[in-house]
């Protein structure tokens, strides 16, 4: 088994599910000759021919609505959208359009995509190359949004992603693509949809997390732990629907929560999962849930950026208050 | 090489203007497409029940036994004939207003009446009948019909992909993106913008500022055309001969068929408000139901007792698929969970079980 | 003083505020000639000519995108999107430019604009004629969104979003435009942006809602109150930036909450609220904060919608099962 | 009338042509627009000011001194030219490339420094200067242009506004819409299409079907203009007609400038996974500096050390921007905070009191 970056893991996911099934298409911005602005799809145009690895014309909308098209006659597109921000000039596709195919026809056609879209910030990228919209995708029925931590995670997320009848959202933490290496299966295996993980088992607290915070939530776990802490973390992995009965089963056992994300705070992610609590679990909740996040503005310029994106020490300051109060 | 002279919407409009072989009178101005007779007298009987349909729809709007409704009338001959020209194993992407074009893909004219009436199987076509469901939003169902035409070439099928949109909808941008990749992609899809002469109060002079809406093709080198929408022979040839490229592999074809709005926007609309009297009176003379029975008299095809048979024919018609739609039970209040993902997540069991229906007001 | 619908209201708002200042001016789909579909603007364009009152092609990105350029040239552009349904293809323009434009200039350029846009359901629409997208406007930096629930409201939230020197979302919900007919001053009078009115007074359980519901939570208070349950209910006006004090001030005196709206209850703007309790106030609160919300599907076509939007039996409900929890 | 022919892309390239009066040797092809000798030099001058401007930023961004940056190698001509022939009261909407043309209207060197230095200064023009901010989310920035100038002409202004975009961006819907309000409503605005051959890996022909970019003019009714945008006479004699049209409240021009990137995407782009080393080869002999220079000498307006010395000053322009830029201080960490509304919100005041930044790495 190779130890493989969450970039390359992504890259074999494409090309597991390019070779067991002939309906899969890639297609986007520079993804073909280039492999893509990151490399996710290295290598797939050789592999796989021009008709099944397409370089499309600078559209983010024409991208997902032709991907619609082929989705509703029978193929299981892949699109590349190559930031998060750029996601925008193609919301109405993907909510208005993808996420209805379903409910406007009452099943008779369907909508399996796979949009992959890397997200995240603190890789000194301009604007709009750092947004976290998972949010506005789980206000949004009708499509999934799921996001790996790992890179075992991530093959084994998109090839549940790739298999899923529906529309799916793979978000792509950019930060995490060349920062961790791990052993990742060769063919083809799938991690199931809709299912929280906890990553790491405690019994004071629970940090709920997912995506781009979660290597940053374990470190802040692991320092709390030095001071005698003992810290659950939960990666959501899939954003949305939400498992709320892993994140309960937690909190019951631990009657303390904290929830990171760098999307702005408010109506954010976070926001849903303290409302959960607050609905389901407010007689074993013993401290404020508290929410560690993006500030509420824009995403910042780089200069900034470190201190925008929750970072260990802040993390850790709110397991302190939580365990304190 | 010498500076040329920039290029003008007059030039355009020297390249663009409409096909037409049958003009206003029910005469020919040329050649014939070879039509059989038997066609002809279709298709008008098929323009007669888009008619009768429309009326009656809007009739029961008044009643309020149908909820929004936008007629057709001015715009079978497009409708019908184009639809006509398309392979039942071939594909429509129709729009809100395109009634009759999917009366003659195959959609029951009861499933027509329970699409305005709100009904959710009235969005829903046979599953042997290839009709797309209908996007309420204008241009976004434009890059699916590209996208599916799309795989159907990437399958090596020789199947030609039909859409339709209206004059308004070429001022969004999906109009645009769907083109462009239409044309780098060259794949086999027909294009035809209803250009009724109006986006609810817009008039097609402001939404626009070129000549012709034929001439957007160029923008995408997109073979282009406009067609006189209510002459019947040269919608047939200009369809025709352009799903034929499509099926060929020679790509994409993009039609301005020019026709006409002779009601209101939907029956929410008052036009009144915003076009004139004498506007809609000339136009009325251009009516392709008009037009077409003055041919197929000239040709012999039809005597004043067929039409008016046609008329009742179609009326009856009409009126049996209402009475079929106005049986269709309502749908289970729930069922609008069932049909968000293929299986219900925790979330949408929890609130399913949880539904109460409200009583009716 | 006339008493006026609050489509009227509107109405009257527009033209006094085109009145007092030469740079508003009015454009979208069908707003001068026809006056726009609900007649909001009707009367402008006689007033005040077709350099202000435009008439424009049917493209959304293209009427916010072009008032984001007006706005920054020192006109006050108040743009109508037909349906909230049809921000989709201007989200983009909206969350991306128009709430960014300062942010990207560091304040050399700013962006008031008005963007007026009718929402909400039960009016027998077709498909996307009845979202509700506050949610993700509410987590979008850098705009503002405002719904009113009266006709006095209407004109005084309105004038404030065209006075304000940011880009202000003006929802109008659809179901309250001519259901309700009240006083409204004439000339101009402005309703604070960012401050929540208690609309009814109460001490056993205060109901949160704003806009399209608030009639509804008004009636079922009065329905607890013949039960002996005493219902406070906060009108929120402004639901970004939400008033948060408000809410809190009231929580701490009921220590009991139900929040209303009829968007889709998953990272809806109800989750927001719940998860300010969740953190502010948990030693106050003595039942889950409980959310009367639409479910999580797409809106569903008008054959069912009544069984959608939350009715006055569901608040009701979910303020007997507040109490007695 | 009678069937017209369906109009081919093969028209179109008839139609438009690149409009060139100096060619790749810098021998005039045709009657030059009367320029002064002074301003060609300072042509000539300003675009060396581009291209070592480039150079510096290239070896700045591989030392890690910037961030990722965007060359402008190549494209001088178009920027510097279109540039000068705009007033300075009038308005400029630049992209991310544009670093020459906003130069010349007024930007300081010392600022598109700290623009890819990531400082939220490079991002804002000093108050004087009429450049708008440039928006990253590709044309995102058209609509507003369109905006401003129908704006000034409702302001009754008798100015021009000039907006930028490359081959790419004429693929985004926005770019559409923009092109369709800015004829409908004939705002006061030239729009210049920098053809430079490539969207990052993307080449020009699979962009789009069309045979120029000019004709998407067409789509809009706006009067359109392809032109050799290496060349600075032919370059003077287009731009400086449209924006006089526009002016006298004649419409909007779409200019396609056909022009060519030598470098990379940005310097995070390799070129050589897509581009072939030939076709650079071939492309450098096209080099607007090389050409203006040549044609300078064949004036008898540059020798040799004169323009030793162009390049001498402006690498010394180049050196003490730059020692500039860094001497600028950062910004506030908590900066961000206080440019998002007018007045911090209550969530944004509680936040910016309990921000902590973080320490450098
Ligand atoms: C994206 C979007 N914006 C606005 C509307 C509201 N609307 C419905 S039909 C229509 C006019 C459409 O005009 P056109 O494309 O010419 O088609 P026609 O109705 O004339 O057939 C408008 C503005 C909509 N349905 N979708
Ligand atoms: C909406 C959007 N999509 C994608 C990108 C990423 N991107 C940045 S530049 C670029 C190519 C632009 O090509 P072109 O318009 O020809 O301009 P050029 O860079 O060649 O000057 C792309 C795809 C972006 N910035 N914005
Ligand atoms: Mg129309
Ligand atoms: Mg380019």
């Amino acid at each position: 088994m190779a130890k493989l970056t969450m970039v390359q893991a992504i890259n074999q996911g494409l090309k597991v599910a390019m070779e067991s099934n002939p309906d899969v298409v890639v297609l986007g911005e520079d993804v073909g000759r280039d492999g893509g602005v990151f490399r996710a799809t290295e290598g797939l145009l050789d592999l796989f021919g021009n008709e099944r690895v397409v370089d499309t014309p600078l559209s983010e909308s024409g991208i997902l609505g032709t991907s619609i098209g082929m989705a509703v006659y029978g193929l299981r597109p892949v699109p590349e959208i190559q930031f998060m921000g750029f996601l925008y000039p193609a919301f109405d596709q993907l909510v208005s359009q993808a996420a209805r195919i379903r409910t406007r026809s009452t099943s008779r056609f369907t909508c399996p995509i796979t949009l992959r879209v890397p997200y995240g910030g603190n890789v000194k990228s301009p604007e709009l190359h750092s947004d976290s919209l998972e949010s506005l995708i789980a206000h949004s029925p009708g499509v999934k949004i799921v996001t790996p931590s790992n890179p075992y995670d991530a093959k084994g997320l998109l090839l549940a992603a790739i298999s899923d009848p529906d529309p799916v959202v793979f978000a792509e933490p950019l930060r995490l693509y060349r920062s961790i290496r791990e052993e990742v299966p060769e063919g083809w295996y799938q991690i199931e949809l809709g299912k929280a993980k906890v990553a790491r088992e405690g019994s004071d607290v629970t940090v709920i997390s997912w995506g781009s915070l979660l290597p940053t939530c374990l470190r802040a776990a692991e320092l709390a732990n030095e001071e005698g802490t003992s810290v659950e973390v939960i990666d959501l992995r899939t954003v949305s629907p939400i498992d709320a009965e892993t994140i309960l089963r937690s909190v019951v056992k631990t009657h303390r929560a904290v929830v990171v994300h760098e999307a702005p705070k408010s109506a954010g992610l976070g926001a849903e999962v303290a409302a959960i609590l607050a609905e389901e679990a407010i007689l074993d909740l013993e401290a404020p849930v508290s929410r560690v996040t993006g500030y509420d503005t824009p995403f910042p310029l780089p200069v900034v950026e470190r201190s925008y994106v929750p970072s260990d020490r802040r993390v850790l300051e709110a397991i302190r208050a939580c365990i304190k109060f | 090489m010498v500076a040329k002279s920039r290029s003008t919407t007059k030039d355009a409009s020297a390249r663009y203007s409409p096909v037409q072989i049958l003009n206003s009178e029910g005469e020919l101005t040329g050649p014939s497409p070879v039509i059989k007779d038997e066609q002809l007298v279709r298709t008008l009987k098929l323009m007669i029940i888009g008619r009768s349909f429309d009326q009656r729809a809007l009739s029961l709007q008044r009643q309020g036994r149908i909820g929004t409704y936008a007629p057709i009338s001015g715009q079978e001959a497009v409708q019908v004939v184009s639809s006509l020209c398309l392979s039942d194993d071939e594909w429509m992407f129709p729009t809100y207003r395109d009634y009759a074009a999917m009366y003659v893909h195959g959609m029951p004219l009861r499933d027509l009446f329970l699409y305005p009436m709100g009904h959710p199987q009235g969005g829903r076509a046979p599953e042997s009948v290839n009709i797309y469901a209908i996007s309420i939003s204008i241009a976004t169902h434009l890059p699916h019909a590209v996208g599916a035409a799309w795989a159907s070439k990437i399958k090596g099928e020789k199947k030609a992909f039909m859409t339709y949109h209206g004059d308004g909808a070429t001022s969004e941008g999906d109009f645009h993106e769907a083109m462009n990749f239409a044309g780098v992609f060259q794949v086999p899809l027909v294009t035809i913008c209803e250009n009724n002469g109006w986006a609810i109060s817009l008039p097609r002079e402001r939404q626009t500022h070129s000549e012709t809406i034929a001439q957007k093709g160029e923008a995408y080198g997109v073979a282009a055309v406009m067609v006189d929408g209510n002459d019947i022979l040269a919608l047939y040839k200009v369809i025709s001969e352009s799903l034929d490229r499509a099926r060929a592999g020679d790509g994409p074809t993009f039609i301005e068929a020019v026709t006409y709005r002779l009601g209101p926007h939907t029956t929410a609309d008052d036009p009144g408000r915003y076009r004139s009297q004498e506007e809609l009176e000339e136009m009325k003379l251009k009516d392709p139901l008009v037009r077409t029975a003055k041919y197929l008299r000239g040709l012999g095809l039809l005597s004043e007792s067929e039409e008016a048979e046609m008329w009742e024919e179609a009326k009856s018609l009409v009126g049996d698929a209402l009475k079929e739609a106005e049986s269709i039970a309502p749908p289970n209040p729930d069922f609008f969970f069932d049909h968000v993902y293929a299986e219900l997540t925790p979330n949408l069991l929890k609130q399913r079980r949880e539904f109460v229906p409200e009583e009716a007001e």
